[in-house]
């Protein structure tokens, strides 16, 4: 064990996979001598080289096309989009391509490539620096998606990423890159995906929260607790696969289910899990389902502090809940 | 490019029945190596006209079949046929194809059996795809055969991506993307020659320039003079062969994966032919195609070039070539008759291979959607 | 009043916008000469020219990119991707740029594209000519998302479109281009965006649908009567802006809800009813949200009519809410 | 391209501090019209200079202002300062730009006022955007200076639709793409160029070529000899410039605006220069930039070099020169401060502009907010 920042913890998960196997290698922008713009990627270069860590040409559109083509061939390619605003560019690859081969080829033709990319707001990033789309790629057949929220789960998720056999698109929340450390075992720890983590137990309110919404939701709870209610923050770790059973013991035990996400409202994946709850888990609300989300507007800059779900929003909309019934 | 073998009017401008001209444009610089390599070896010149035409046959009888309900939809690619098929008599077994979905002459080389593509076009329970896909977007994983899709392009950067795993494997083989003249324009076409020509991936860019994407003549498509000149912005050689002349073809091709194979790059090949028939048969060409250019073109229709040239080199007489289209004849007629009557796919297929394992959630669909179905047959 | 199809109500509203005002142009691939791949767009080049009906190389990216070039600079162009499967190369373009102009320059520069495309199943399209990927867009702040299902609304909403100040993704069901007719307005006709249509009255379940999606509900609804269960089914015509408080309404009236779309289920745009249903309307639910949708797979071939709804699974999801409650 | 003006050094190839090649690649090409117009006019070399010599101040000045916290970001153009006013004086003001994120030279030449972009900077209430985007990110309508966004290359395509938007309207201007040589590997570059190349827009593409695209040098973003060239892959001329020298850049750019608006069609034009500074204040070069690249570099600093012609001109003595800097430091301070003292953006106002009216969920999230601000401030 290693007290590490989510963001050393990722960079521990790359250096632990590319030392197991020889065929794991990472392209991108900017990954080799500069070591990524967050420096995910610092020091690989220097030990893999750089035929196992690649600076491309900048073009998302390459960078995945030619994941693809080598995960085809039987390589595990690690690439990274610097941020998540600029995946749009490979999206063709991504939602045509990466999702669709295994099936449409009648399952002839795996195609195992991560898909790193940090996500998130909070970092003073406005419109192209801050998104969260996750729903993208939840609602397209064949991605897997994870979001770890903790140092030891963002190793322990990459890892299982890398020896997964589907696609993977790991979102990494840069806003907590730094500001949360802990505990990360050495080694090939593994966190195994459709697992989702409860992060707080309580009994009067589910909180249900991914990346950078935990310890927000976190922070929530433990106010809430001051003033008797108790929140149970669910951190749900793989949003595909979902731990359905999870989220539905949690709503069946508290009656209230409070969605938070940072991505737009409408049509975010906040939607879908409420929608599954409302199918699955009707009788037992006692109050309105709600969601404490980003805005239906694009993310801005120097306002970013009002579009975030904050703690004291996750807290009125828990607080209503609990009044509700 | 053989000198002289088309008239000069094919090659200069055309004019589109709305009366826009879209330029022919001859082709600018032709490659030739130190060691240029022959044309189809004697050994297989008549194995490559057998292939022609079954290639021709087989779109006859595809084009037929779309046009009785029995197959949903048919590509053709006549006029391709030496394109296709001196290109892969030029490949090894190893190298890796990324088709687009032009390319059934390529596949029939490859070894794929003819009743395999009946299989996939009309998506029954022998299709290796589980009737997921159109017909045409085949791919078969024991032939290096990727599975086409039909968002054009895509395969560009895809094969360098697999050219660069074969080198780091040690593995000298050549991967090859296949592509049409419109497909110049797609994102991925930039983006896997620029890959290519930094990374010097051992990858082939064959297009198939049949003057026309869907609707679009070639002179709309792009002001370049050649498609073969655009290898240039990525710091690497392109080259424009005849693709109505099997030899050409199988030259440039050879030449391309030695380059390939030696760790001499990429290579570019514009491949100039024509499409005989319509785009798919979605499409109708009347609509767009100018009077008489299918006519000119069809002077130098590659099937019947080549077996003249096979009758002229006299390893062919006119009572082979006729046995020689009876046996094809009987070849598609059979894998089709056997295609045919293979029961359909399995209903519930559909629900597999989304992932290695099915989620929780596709489990639960497959129990109820086979419910709903034993309950249709009054099973219950 | 004529009598057209769904795809010449379409053709009709382009020569209609097109006479309207000469900033209206055209822009796509085989849509001059070639009148379209489903000739929507037949006639018009001949009419108006080869200036104002452009094909363009076969470039999503460059078709809306430089639509973006023309609105800015103050033209109205419409723009046609042949399948919506082949949006995504222009995905970038229409996500990072067309979505968010206006909000980004602080109001200076609206942009106003039209993109025109024909979407969903049911015509043997296998993987990728069958896709309606409807959600995406929806959770893109800053686009308009309309979906007609009949001439009369694909004539009356493409109009509003053209006169509309913002970006507009218009679906067209292909599906029913040809096979669902009926009387369509002649002249400047305009059906306004956010109020959906009551395709049915009933008292016992609200169907909600859209696009191609209308008939098959209608269908459904129509055999429940028989077995005395009366289906009101409403048609939403545009998602965004979405007539929540139709939706509500409807819902409250009869307790139940019963959510149909073609796209896969997960994160499609059905959960994003479903939560506004489930935050809303709760107290009035008689039992759990259904959804009939497609699957989470990419879109099969052969087998499309098992993953396209159906009447019967459509009415099996009503006939079970009415029995719960 | 003035011969000579470089010593050999900074064309050849430089090493990169991990031992491998950078290639620099002295210009293949100089395209020189028949009627070449001369450098920056006479009457307009001093304002040049001024210009020059402002937009380094700003530089300075943001550098710091970003290190104390006072903006949150910035993106220096030092090194840039001649091809970017180089191009704006050749531009006219009708001409529309489309900028990337480091183009502050060419916003103050258009007559942005410097206090504007530090309202931008800071996003406070006096900025035109409403505080919605980054520092550097801004784009002003009244200037024809279309608003920039993060992802690289969009800008390309939609210079090319604004361009045919202008012919359309009758309108003799042309239109311009700001872009960096990292930005030539874009889907949106090939998308642009070619949609240009097909329609003859009256579109000049404006590459930046500083040598790095962040830690990428430019040898590795592509293997083609230079960036001009690409241009022939769309079937019109690339020209290579030195664009440490403001003359070459304003030929260039007053040529090609020349060829656009006269219906000839669009240019690329390759400014060499080099980026002195950081990528942006979040990148560090000492990581991955060449011991001496730089330095070798400095030696052809526009802002020195142009202020040593115009005193070898006569046109500016060292008093003049000291006067010109300091009467530019106070305008700089002095914007600064009117900007830094505005209060900030109204706090509901991004909830607006989403769309031409905001949707009733827009309306009711403002009110939602306005209660729970006026909560906080401990209103009713
Ligand atoms: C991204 C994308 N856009 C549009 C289409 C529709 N489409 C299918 S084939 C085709 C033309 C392709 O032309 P070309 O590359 O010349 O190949 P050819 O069909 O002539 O062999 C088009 C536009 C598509 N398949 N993919
Ligand atoms: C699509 C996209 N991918 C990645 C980035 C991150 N990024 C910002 S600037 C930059 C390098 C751009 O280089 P270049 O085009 O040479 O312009 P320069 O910054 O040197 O002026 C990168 C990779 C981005 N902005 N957009
Ligand atoms: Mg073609
Ligand atoms: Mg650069």
């Amino acid at each position: 064990m290693t007290e590490l920042t989510l963001v050393q913890a990722v960079n521990r998960g790359l250096f632990e996979a590319m030392r197991q196997d020889p065929d794991v290698l990472l392209l991108g922008e900017d990954i080799g001598l500069n070591g990524g713009v967050f420096r995910a990627t610092e020091g690989l270069q220097k030990e893999f080289g750089a035929e196992r860590v690649i600076d491309t040409p900048l073009s998302e559109c390459g960078i995945v096309g030619t994941a693809i083509g080598m995960a085809l061939y039987g390589l595990k390619p690690i690439a990274e989009i610097q941020f998540m605003d600029f995946i749009y560019p490979a999206f063709d690859q991504i939602v045509s391509e990466l999702a669709k081969f295994r099936y449409r080829s009648g399952g002839q033709y795996p195609c195992h490539v991560v898909i790193r990319t940090p996500y998130g707001g909070g970092i003073r990033g406005g419109l192209y620096h801050s998104q969260s789309t996750e729903a993208f790629f939840c609602h397209t057949a064949g991605l897997k998606v994870v979001v770890p929220s903790t140092p030891a789960d963002a190793k322990g998720l990459l890892l299982t990423a890398v020896h997964d056999e589907d696609p993977v698109i790991f979102l990494e929340p840069k806003r907590i890159y730094r500001s949360v450390s802990g505990e990360v075992p050495e080694g090939d720890h593994r966190v195994p995906f459709g697992v989702a983590r409860t992060a707080r137990e309580g009994s009067d309110v589910s909180i249900l929260a991914w990346g950078a919404m935990v310890p927000t939701s976190l922070e929530a709870a433990a106010k809430l607790a001051d003033e008797g209610i108790s929140a149970e923050v669910i951190d749900l770790r793989t949003l595909v696969p979902l731990d359905e059973a999870a989220v539905l013991a949690s709503v069946e035990k508290t009656g209230r289910a409070v969605i938070v996400h940072e991505a737009a409202r409408n049509a975010g994946f906040g939607a879908e899990l409420a929608a599954r709850i409302a199918e699955k888990a009707l009788y037992s609300l006692r109050a309105p389902i709600a969601r404490v989300t980003g805005y239906d507007t694009p993310f801005p800059y120097a306002l970013e502090h009002l579009y975030l779900p904050t703690p004291e929003r996750i807290e009125s909309a828990a607080r209503e809940a609990v009044r509700a019934g | 490019m053989v000198a002289g073998s088309h008239p000069k009017d094919i090659w200069a401008t055309a004019t589109r029945a709305d009366g826009m001209t879209s330029a022919r444009v001859r082709p600018a610089t032709v490659e030739r190596g130190a060691r240029a390599p022959a044309g189809v070896p004697d050994a297989r010149r008549v194995e490559a006209y057998r292939w022609m035409v079954l290639a021709r046959l087989v779109d006859e009888r595809c084009l037929t079949l779309q046009r009785q309900g029995r197959i949903g939809f048919y590509v053709p690619l006549e006029g391709q046929e030496a394109a296709q098929i001196g290109c892969a008599l030029a490949l090894e077994a190893a190298d890796w194809i990324f088709p687009a979905y032009r390319e059934l002459g390529l596949a029939l080389v490859r070894g794929v059996p003819l009743e395999t593509l009946f299989d996939q076009f009309i998506g029954n329970s022998g299709d290796v795809l589980k009737g997921r896909q159109m017909p045409n977007h085949y791919g078969y994983r024991d032939r290096n055969f990727v599975v086409a899709s039909s968002p054009v392009g895509t395969q560009i950067t895809q094969a360098v991506g697999a050219g660069l795993a074969a080198r780091r494997r040690g593995d000298a083989i050549a991967t090859i993307a296949f592509f049409g003249d419109g497909t110049t324009s797609s994102n991925d076409f930039h983006a896997g020659l620029n890959f290519a020509g930094v990374f010097r991936a051992p990858t082939i860019f064959f297009c198939q320039n049949n003057q026309w994407a869907i609707s679009l003549p070639r002179a709309q498509q792009t002001h370049s003079a050649t498609l073969a000149e655009k290898a240039r912005a990525y710091g690497f050689e392109g080259v424009v062969v005849d693709g109505m002349a099997i030899d050409e073809v199988y030259r440039a091709v050879r030449q391309a994966r030695e380059r390939a194979v030696a760790g001499d790059g990429p290579t570019l090949i514009e491949a100039q032919v024509y499409r005989f028939g319509p785009h798919s048969t979605s499409d109708d060409p009347k609509r767009y195609r100018p009077a008489g250019e299918l006519e000119k073109w069809k002077q130098h229709d590659p099937v019947a070039g080549f077996r003249d040239e096979l009758i002229r080199e006299g390893r062919l007489t006119v009572q082979d070539d006729e046995k020689l289209w009876e046996a094809a004849r009987a070849e598609v007629a059979s894998a089709w008759k056997t295609a045919e009557s293979k029961p359909p796919v399995d209903p519930l297929s559909f629900l597999d291979d989304v992932f290695a394992q099915p989620t929780r959630e596709l489990e639960d669909d497959r129990r109820r959607l086979a419910a709903l179905l034993a309950q249709r047959e009054g099973k219950p």
